[in-house]
């Protein structure tokens, strides 16, 4: 068992960052334990974005006037932050959207339904995606009758790479997976997967949604040609999200949205588009979203990501331990901690989600219950449903012992 | 733990335990199956008629407490009801969990679910069953909730 | 001449609301006359981001918790205040997206390339259009082999009515337009190009960014299928638009974004689509973005949207006044300001726009200069580029005599 | 006043209204079309060379006084020098209208485009002509900026 004082972080202090962690919730002290849904904001980010409204807020890119080239020096400056945050070989291959699920619907047209993609090829998936990360390329496969084929599970929740030995072949031409699945916690060896797709000739695409705002993620590393994550799980604002590509998949790419922005030239009938990333940026873009986003990156490279994940991965050892010592706790997924991300999905005897949630919810613990948008996942491991408790910078090993107690009380309500 | 003690009542915890009317009803003249994808809940819902009269009621599927205990009781509620005494019951019932039924206590045993009112998120978990009643009274085959 | 005291508003009460109008540029006073590109944002926006963020902030509609129920209040309550504001039936016709762009962008996926449109049909749609309302409609021509027409307009700026007695035919299933043009101020009779639509069964879309946030707009009495409309032109924050829809349309049309939150139920290869709105707003939404359009939309409604529309017609009046003193100066569009938005595109003698936007800037002017997004409408005015000034309720007469003297200083430049 | 002088000096306004080399080069051994469609900005740039050299440069075209005012004296500068020196006052003059030139004096009269560096939106405007150049040296024939 982890020692509370082992912790490494100073988490009283980044708690007093955020604002809301101050805050009861039916009288008793909030608990939040939803990051994976999303992330609380420190001080600084919320400030970031009410400074931008009361000083220089104005459209980027055309302004002939100060506070345009403020607002545009800001959202430039957001742009290569992030593109150093994941190791991009430049801010060309970062492009803002709203959310991941934009960034993989812009792949999934772009690549697929107005790309290159026909009839006959393959794009090899997986049984633990986030339903953003299934849907779009369920699109793919109505619209140009291309196959899908999704990669299995062991039960314990590691991905069944020898799948990968018979899905991926010649016909194979997109291999998407999550880094971190939403449900499990599981970390997937995506850089191997990347490797793979590149012995066919596949582009490899990323669901980093889960990774990018709790460990360290190196794109070129990875090697994969698109990655896709959303700022409001990484202390950002909401309404940002990311698109990143190699510079030649980004050029090769077919835009989703037209619109102001994203063009070169308009003529009736004819447009021509501007270079990347703004040609995937059509419409005036969330800029306060993107120079937040820039701020809560500041924010993470201050504690470090490497202190983030390692933070995370002894509150998930820490709680799981605790966890496993109610009566009828079952918990989901890897037993070792270093494989996965700090999400613990679990049952409780035969008491439904929703309940164990609402009784939390009455102790003023935040968690998540339902199939957590992960239905083929739920569909896998056979059940209806899971309640689920996720941790991120400003969580502690008592709230650990708080959500372990809550859920006792659970036990006593349906004793 | 107020608010844990009204949404939890020690019937609704009966009902989710030992839930009534909880076989399938065979033959039946109406049926229904109402889904909750969010949660997983799902009920049938199965109807004996007698003319515009409910002569027996019954379900079977799984879900939360609330939704169980709920659909539990409404067996118990509308059995022996007209459709439209049936239809009254679930307005009145839905205007209770809602926040706005002026006089829970006429609703008699149902008065217990007042606490959902509480917990705006799991109105829907309470009156799940309600809606699949409803869809078997006009003969939908199944619905959806979210 | 309009008398400065004439104005109803009481604008410096206003002023005194938005914290940027108080500060200097390149050390003078802030004159801000970009509105139609951005507008500027109250503090009560301003404060309800930073609220939601310190004190509710979670991912709504899934979450079983307080914090949850809060968000979902909020966000759903900010949908119905919008679809009150423009005189929706129910807020079922009110989806969020990030922009107008990503609405008009989901309409033409959703009822052209995904949707019912096939080769032979026609879309009719007009030379004054933002890029926004053209581009989309490319990808429905390429992907569709759709013709597409442009109504044409009069020199002084007013669409040719009698194009549409030609253009529309029994091939057209689209008719799109602009409300108002964000270039010249032409309110565009939307009401009548609807019906002229539905006399043959195509749809009417409507371009309404230039309009909803400065006029009161009723989409039951226009009677359009969809409108589209961004928050941050209109006092909000910025990431957040809105698709309006009649129900029955969003219902036949196909979501553009596939994920979590617009599903139902999703198995490996089939999904089925959540109600609407829910269907358009595939993954976590700008939860901040529509709970600060929400407030937007209560501050203008504390003025009244007639309020709005007068003080800008009073504006652009005694604009057009000052501003016809100073040499050279040309302003496009049609002379009666009750026929126009507050937007004034000029030239001036045959200095370049952007040294008039630069010599602007050093006098603390904020004004466009460009193509504004609307090159097939520079085309059709014969000129490379027009200066632009936008007027929206913080601005006063005082700001359009700067800009006269402003300009009469950019004359002295290149004397 | 100050950055208005800065941006707009005098030699700057006389070039915008009195373009030098203003015209159209018959025949031309190299010649490249510079556009920056946000602005609406279009330059033909024509070159006749000898071996390396330059020989001959001239322009026609549209813009705004910074960036016609930057042609013409970009004509002026690069008349008479080789590719590589060509390139290389490029280079200073990039780096001139960015601030980071460390002795602008040294680049003559481009140097009263220093005031362009207070301004990062002109930048585009008083390069375009320079890209357009680089665009003839290197054959290619048209390129666009935004
Ligand atoms: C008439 C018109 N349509 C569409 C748009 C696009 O709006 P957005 O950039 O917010 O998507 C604009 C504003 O730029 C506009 O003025
Ligand atoms: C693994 C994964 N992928 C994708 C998403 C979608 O992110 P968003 O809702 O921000 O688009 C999420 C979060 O909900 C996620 O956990």
């Amino acid at each position: 068992m982890v020692s509370k004082t082992k912790l490494l972080m100073n988490v009283e202090k980044i708690r007093a960052d955020f604002p809301i962690l101050s805050r009861t919730v039916r009288g008793k002290p909030l608990v939040y334990l939803d990051s994976a849904a999303t992330s609380q904001k420190p001080q600084a980010v919320i400030d970031s974005v009410s400074d931008f409204y009361s000083r220089y807020n104005a459209n980027v890119h055309r302004a002939i006037y100060e506070l345009g080239e403020e607002a545009t020096r800001a959202y430039e400056g957001a742009r290569e932050k992030i593109a150093q945050f994941i190791h991009a070989r430049s801010p060309n291959e970062v492009a803002f959207t709203k959310s991941t699920t934009e960034s993989i619907n812009t792949i999934a047209y772009g690549w697929g339904i107005k790309g290159k993609l026909r009839e006959g090829d393959e794009i090899v998936s997986t049984v633990m995606e986030h339903h953003s990360n299934h849907v779009p390329w369920f699109f793919v496969q109505d619209a140009k009758g291309v196959k899908m084929k999704w990669v299995g599970m062991s039960d314990d929740g590691a991905l069944k790479m020898e799948d990968y030995d018979t899905m991926i072949t010649k016909r194979t031409k997109v291999v998407t997976v999550t880094q971190c699945s939403n449900v499990l916690g599981t970390i997937n060896p995506v850089q191997e997967i990347a490797k793979r797709a590149h012995e066919v000739g596949a582009i490899c695409v990323v669901d980093a949604a889960q990774s990018v705002p709790h460990m360290p993620v190196d794109v070129q590393k990875i090697d994969c040609d698109f990655l896709a994550f959303s700022g409001h799980k990484m202390l950002g604002p909401t309404g940002i999200g990311v698109l990143y590509g190699k510079e030649e998949r980004l050029q090769e790419m077919e835009p989703l949205m037209g619109g102001g922005e994203m063009i070169r030239e308009v003529h009736l009938g004819i447009a021509k588009w501007n270079d990347v990333p703004f040609k995937f940026e059509g419409g005036t873009p969330n800029m306060a979203g993107a120079i937040g986003l820039g701020v809560a990156v500041d924010y993470l490279n201050k504690i470090g990501m490497d202190n983030v994940r390692q933070h995370e991965v002894e509150l998930t050892e820490y709680a799981l331990d605790a966890l496993s010592d109610v009566k009828g706790f079952h918990g989901f997924g890897l037993k070792d901690a270093s494989r996965r991300g700090g999400v613990i999905s679990f049952t409780l005897g035969d008491v439904h989600p929703h309940d164990i949630a609402s009784i939390l919810d009455v102790e003023g613990i935040a968690i998540r219950s339902g199939h957590h948008c992960a239905q083929p996942l739920m569909e896998r491991l056979n059940v209806p449903a899971t309640a689920r408790a996720s941790f991120y910078v400003y969580n502690t090993p008592e709230e650990a012992d708080r959500l372990a107690a809550g859920l006792r009380k659970v036990l006593d309500v349906f004793a | 733990m107020a608010d844990l003690k009204a949404l939890y009542q020690e019937q609704i915890l009966d009902h989710s335990k030992n839930p009534r009317n909880f076989h399938k009803l065979e033959p039946a003249d109406r049926t229904a199956l109402g889904r909750n994808p969010l949660c997983g809940d799902q009920f049938t819902v199965y109807l004996r008629m007698e003319g515009d009269r409910i002569a027996d009621v019954a379900f079977e599927g799984q879900g939360c407490a609330i939704s169980k205990s709920s659909a539990s009781m409404m067996t118990q509620a509308v059995k022996g009801k007209t459709e439209d005494e049936a239809e009254h019951l679930f307005d009145r019932f839905h205007d209770l969990v809602m926040g706005k039924e002026a006089d829970p206590d006429s609703l008699g045993k149902l008065a217990v679910f007042q606490g959902v009112s509480e917990f705006p998120i799991r109105v829907k978990c309470a009156s799940l069953s309600w809606h699949t009643l409803k869809a078997a009274l006009e003969s939908k085959g199944s619905i959806s909730m979210e």
